[in-house]
């Protein structure tokens, strides 16, 4: 069964002279329940904004339309507004990239799981406090009993990642966004919070969507990857084969920018990248959103290519993408 | 947080002995003989006089009624606090939630005029703007009277000096009356004496309200399924009222400005009228006497309330 | 030929922990020596607070230093002497981390670039103007670039900018202090081949200071590798990367997705920080996954194998 | 990202002030309050040319109402006060020596403050200390309470409370120029310009000074509205400029007890300041608005 299906979302936001001005354009998404589902994106694609959008918890300025979309086999668009927030709260969670920002500074630790325990299960305090260190503990806190008594400053960038995934399990989730998780760590707590995460998701068939800009990140851990450019879904498919062939020239130029394993300097070589940057919103090119910036471009790209469905793969937002045109080989 | 208070006891020693320099400075450029007749020749001699003098309470009797300086402050002082704290209760009650409000509506409409509003209050000369209020609700209305803390016919002997606690302890069986009577007499000056700090607050609650709201652990309340008004009322403003209380320590001594010209206007016995009276009169014991106690008050205030804002700040409460 | 050599640089300082308590010394650099060949580019890892970024401000005078020195070109650098620190400052150029905050934001960047050339050079107005479009269009911008003020540019093109500031002069050495941390990784690969096209065009010698260990396979010749302002392990990328000798290299690989399969056998310590330095045993022993008794009992020496190969650690064989 | 692909055609790039001004003048509320400063400006230049009478000449019609009262007269437009003084002239020279007498006292305020929040930046640590524990004294004590020490040991009169507010005013500059100067002080192209080998004079002349520029603007007309208000307040309470004197606050004094007899008398004046005050107001955080724009 699905935990997630998105078909056709948009979130548009207005300028200062009223313009719309497109953030998220058209995307379908799904993945299944204890899956871990990979959202790649440079800033400004619009990813982190995707994951406000699941939670319901863009601003009112913010425009968000789409044709369906269904947590947990429950499809929100039926629901009001308050029953859809209370509804998402009890299926998803989510973290956030900065970990003391996930926490408010003037309570302690006991108070944040206190508190959301007490919404989600009716249990009385003593219970409630056994649950706090229950989870503290399957976060791998080694001495929850101290760190209850903590408030967010006392506690390390790593042990507040920890601390805010225990909070957000507290809600007893079945999805679990988080957006650039490990972004702000040093890497050998980055590898520990993301082993966490991914045990969360074997142990507890917990749903993950990882939220990052960081390829190699994603490599080992996903089952389903999406890779986002300018607010268009670009590919979106089994790991694996992205991984092994991807099908895009924006993902096979992600790939290609990462210095690959075991190449050593040698004068002459270079990384494959593309020329220029992400369009802002407010100029987006005619056509294919990567158009100016691909090499393998031809007139046909002036046309907005559809996602198309490749067999063996998944979807592929490119009109060439059939061709198997491959830019780290340089066509 | 034993560390923290000791701390600021001793940036307020500190200060205390930076004011008393500036006084004693002061006492000296007075006539001589107005306040202390020094006998020592040496000035650091006599600036230990002048300690010894202060701290023992003696400071100097009035030229005009010859009575004890710090006694007249002192008989002075409870009318003040009365009019300070309803101007305060007032600012504080009407504009932290108009703030919250505000923010909550940003940059619509709502938000504009409330912003528009704060402006204007901040921008008003409480003096004219006294005069204007005298003359919409006393003048014109006639709800308000125009002067003094209770109505001549009611007699309260004073006791705490509250006149609101007095009349209501007081044996008169009209003391419902006249509880009633001086709330009518407060209502006017605490108004006037309230709507800059207002003013403040509604733009201070604002902006810190909107810095809360816009940030990660609010959302992160919120995707928790917390409902709106406790992560509002409970996650966000209490983060808010920390720049708000710093706000009310520089309030502090903007409403001890205010008092000396609401008081005046109001002839409200407090020491504001009592030190301006001084003032014209030239008798310098009193102006010494004022200004050294009003301006210990306001630093002693100031450390109590840094000491009750580093307690609601965890980062600052465990700092070791 | 070295063109750089760094010996026994050190820093310390004291901080006063109230009055009951006994100051606290900190070691953000402790007893650093290398050597930098032209054209090579050495890379410094390490995480945050090992005291990398302090290493890269000593090196080019920022922060003073508490014990070493620093041979720029076969000169012995004095500190006081002011033709020794105008020629470190110009033949030593940096390049900071975050592109956002590294250009005046009021000066046009033709300005910005002008005022290092009117402080450092004696050309005049007609030369400058030639060398910053010369400059502009060899880190890949275009001449009218000049008169754009820093928030029109994104940070790929802002962290060019830098690097044309840094190459005006045509330095030696530049010295990179996370350079790419702040940028997305398509523009990251973006400026590492620019960095890596100006090394060959230009000679120059890069200090890589960088905690992302693919990056520095690629770009880096020699690698260095700190923890808590301590030197554990030094050599050059196919020492280091092969074969990493000191337990925290080895903790680093593990923790990094792509050399996890390489380095599965070994189990990151969860252990914590120890929180005071301490001089009379390892300071890495605290996380430490092959440490015992023996490492509590001394700090351990440098170990220099024949190839060059350098590592703090008793228990590597 | 505020990158725009428009400035790739442009051949001209508008320099700085040029973008601050546009930006500024996006808020039409501040916009219209500088207008009605500039206009305050001018009345204040022009007071001579423009007012209809002398402002001290005493009249023999007393009190006379405004000219849109039934009992109004033409030739005193706003009406008389109780010396048959002609009010129009006398808050147009209001105008005049309370805008002249704060501009004064922001001039010597700023120059004084700002010296000082720059040597409290490079100078000794002690002098450092000194200089801050001072401020924060003067900064902690209510403003009118220092005017009143210093009024009553040096007597009231112009001069004096340019003094005393002068005094009032030091301490926010030193510490603005002062917390503006550290923040530029952590910022990378500072250290990039030291790295070029730049000395201290050009460091803070092209470096540090533009940069800061914003916030002393801020500062000033915040500065300039306090100056307004308390100066006022000192002519009002009897300490500042002595009746006969056109000060707006000494004429409010004078006025303030005709409130029910001769309301204009008191009301105009007030109003005189309430908007000299809200529009420089509103300039300010126009001017607020625009910097935060820019960051």
């Amino acid at each position: 069964m699905n935990l997630l299906r998105i078909e056709n979302l948009s979130i548009s936001s207005r300028n200062n002279q009223g313009e719309k001005l497109s953030i998220i354009d058209n995307l379908s998404i799904q993945m299944n329940s204890g899956e871990i589902l990979g959202l790649v994106g440079e800033s400004g694609s619009g990813k982190s904004i995707l994951a406000l959008a699941i939670m319901g918890l863009v601003s009112q300025h913010i425009e968000v339309k789409a044709d369906y979309f269904s947590l947990d086999g429950q499809d929100l668009m039926k629901l009001s507004h308050s029953q859809r927030s209370k509804y998402i709260s009890s299926k998803a969670s989510m973290i956030f990239q900065e970990p003391r920002t996930n926490l408010n500074p003037c309570y302690s630790i006991e108070r944040h799981l206190d508190e959301v325990i007490n919404i989600h299960q009716n249990l009385s305090h003593h219970k409630r406090k056994e649950l706090s260190l229950e989870l503290l503990l399957s976060v791998g806190v080694n001495d929850p009993e101290i760190i209850l008594k903590r408030y967010p400053h006392q506690l390390s960038n790593g042990m507040c990642q920890r601390v805010a995934i225990a909070v957000a399990l507290a809600c007893k989730p079945k999805l679990l966004i988080a957006d650039e998780p490990t972004t702000d760590l040093d890497v050998t707590i980055q590898s520990q919070i993301l082993d966490l995460l991914i045990k969360l998701n074997m142990t507890e068939q917990l749903g993950l969507i990882l939220i990052t800009h960081d390829f190699a990140l994603l490599s080992e851990s996903t089952d389903k990857i999406g890779v986002i450019y300018s607010g268009k879904l670009m590919e979106h498919a089994e790991s694996k084969s992205i991984l092994k062939k991807p099908r895009h020239p924006y993902t096979q130029a992600l790939i290609g920018s990462i210095p690959q394993l075991g190449k050593r300097h040698q004068s002459g070589s270079r990384l494959v990248t593309l020329d220029g940057h992400i369009p802002s919103n407010e100029q987006l090119p005619v056509g294919c959103r990567l158009g100016p910036r691909c090499p393998v471009a031809t007139r046909q790209c002036v046309k907005p290519p559809e996602l198309h469905l490749i067999a063996d793969h998944g979807y592929v937002r490119c009109h060439r993408a059939d061709e198997s045109a491959d830019i780290t080989k340089g066509i | 947080m034993i560390k923290i208070i000791l701390n600021q006891f001793a940036n307020l020693l500190l200060s205390l002995f930076g004011l008393s320099l500036l006084s004693f400075l002061l006492s000296l450029l007075f006539p001589t003989d107005t306040i202390y007749s020094y006998q020592q020749t040496n000035l650091f001699e006599k600036y230990w006089f002048y300690l010894n003098q202060i701290i023992s309470l003696e400071w100097g009797t009035s030229l005009i009624h010859g009575r004890n300086v710090f006694n007249d402050f002192i008989l002075n002082l409870p009318a003040t606090i009365e009019l300070i704290f309803f101007a305060f209760a007032f600012a504080a009650i009407i504009g932290i939630p108009l703030g919250v409000w505000s923010a909550q509506h940003k940059f619509s409409y709502k938000d504009k005029t409330v912003l528009f509003g704060s402006l204007m209050g901040y921008s008003l000369p409480i003096y004219w703007w006294a005069s204007i209020l005298v003359l919409f609700f006393s003048v014109s209305l006639g709800l308000t009277p125009v002067a003094g803390r209770i109505g001549f016919e009611y007699e309260i002997q004073p006791v705490t000096g509250f006149i609101l606690i007095d009349s209501l302890i007081s044996d008169t069986p009209y003391k419902i009356d006249a509880f009633y009577n001086a709330l009518k007499h407060l209502f006017l000056p605490a108004v006037v004496l309230g709507t800059v700090p207002m003013a403040i607050f509604v733009r201070i609650t604002r902006s810190a309200m909107i810095d809360v709201l816009s940030s990660d652990f609010i959302r992160a309340a919120k995707s928790r399924g917390l409902a709106h008004h406790k992560v509002l009322w409970h996650h966000a403003l209490r983060n808010v009222m920390l720049p708000v209380l710093t706000a009310m320590s520089i309030q502090i001594s903007v409403l001890l400005t205010g008092i000396l010209i609401t008081e005046i206007i109001f002839s409200w016995p407090g020491i504001g009228k009592w030190l301006l009276e001084a003032v014209h009169r030239r008798d310098y014991a009193t102006i010494h006497g004022g200004i050294l106690a009003m301006s210990s008050l306001v630093i002693i205030t100031n450390m109590v309330i840094q000491v009750v804002s580093h307690y609601f700040n965890p980062e600052l409460r465990f700092k070791r | 030929m070295n063109i750089l050599k760094v010996n026994h640089l050190s820093k310390h300082y004291t901080v006063n922990r109230g009055l009951l308590r006994r100051s606290l010394v900190v070691r953000a650099v402790n007893d650093i020596t290398f050597s930098l060949q032209a054209g090579k580019t050495l890379a410094v890892v390490g995480e945050t607070g090992s005291g990398k970024s302090t290493l890269a401000r000593q090196i080019i005078g920022l922060e003073n230093m508490t014990k070493g020195d620093i041979v720029l070109n076969e000169v012995k650098l004095n500190f006081t002497n002011n033709d020794h620190r105008k020629m470190r400052l110009n033949k030593i150029r940096m390049i900071f981390q975050n592109p956002f905050d590294a250009l005046n934001p009021k000066l046009r960047i033709g300005k910005s670039l002008e005022d290092t050339l009117i402080i450092n050079t004696t050309l005049d107005a007609k030369h400058r103007k030639e060398k910053i479009i010369q400059t502009l269009e060899t880190v890949g911008l275009r001449s009218e670039h000049r008169k754009y003020y820093p928030h029109m540019f994104t940070s790929g093109q802002r962290q060019r900018i830098a690097i044309a500031r840094a190459i005006i002069l045509e330095p030696q050495i530049i010295i990179a202090d996370e350079p790419l941390s702040a940028l997305d990784v398509s523009i990251q690969a973006q400026i590492l081949n620019l960095l890596q096209e100006l090394q060959e065009k230009m000679g120059i010698s890069y200090i890589f200071i960088s905690h992302d260990l693919n990056v520095i396979e690629h770009i880096a010749d020699h690698v260095l590798v700190m923890y808590r302002g301590q030197m554990v392990e030094y050599g050059s990328v196919s020492q280091v990367f092969d074969d990493p000798k000191h337990p925290y290299t080895q903790t680093l690989f593990a923790s990094t997705p792509m050399y996890q399969k390489r380095f599965s056998s070994i189990k990151p310590s969860l252990g914590k920080k120890n929180t005071v330095y301490r001089e009379d045993c390892c300071n890495f022993s605290a996380r430490c996954y092959k440490k015992d008794d023996s490492c509590n009992m001394t700090c351990p020496s440098i170990t220099t194998e024949k190839d060059g190969h350098q590592y703090r650690c008793i228990k590597s064989d | 990202m505020k990158h725009s692909e428009i400035y790739y055609q442009a051949d001209y790039i508008p320099g700085m002030f040029e973008n601050w001004w546009k930006r500024f003048i996006q808020n039409k509320l501040s916009f219209v309050a500088l207008m009605g400063l500039g206009l305050f400006l001018l009345i204040a230049i022009l007071a001579p040319l423009i007012a209809p009478h002398d402002p001290l000449v005493q009249y023999d019609e007393v009190f006379l109402p405004p000219f849109w009262d039934t009992d109004g007269n033409a030739r005193f437009l706003l009406g008389t006060d109780a010396l048959g003084r002609d009010v129009l002239s006398r808050l147009i020279y209001g105008i005049r020596l309370t805008l002249e007498l704060s501009v004064t006292v922001v001039v010597i305020a700023s120059t004084i403050g700002v010296l000082l929040g720059v040597a409290t930046t490079s100078a000794h640590k002690w002098v450092e200390t000194l200089i801050l524990r001072l401020m924060d004294l003067f900064l902690a004590l209510p403003s009118l309470l220092v005017a009143i020490a210093i009024v009553s040991v040096l007597g009231s009169g112009v001069t004096n409370v340019i003094y005393a507010v002068t005094i009032i005013l030091i301490p926010h500059f030193v510490l603005i120029t002062r917390s503006a100067i550290r923040i530029e002080m952590e910022k990378d192209y500072v250290t990039a310009m030291i790295l070029d080998g730049s000395n201290k004079f050009r460091l803070f002349y092209s470096t540090i000074l533009p940069n800061i520029v914003s916030a002393l603007i801020i500062q000033l007309a915040v500065a300039l509205s306090t100056a307004v208000l308390e100066i006022t307040a000192l002519g009002f309470l009897g300490l500042g400029a002595s009746p006969p004197s056109p000060e707006l606050g000494t004429i409010l004094s004078e006025s303030h007890i005709y409130i029910i007899s001769a309301p204009w008398t008191v009301t105009l004046p007030g109003l005189a300041i309430f908007f000299i005050v809200f529009s420089i107001n509103l300039v300010s955080d126009g001017l607020m608005d625009t910097r935060s724009k820019e960051q």
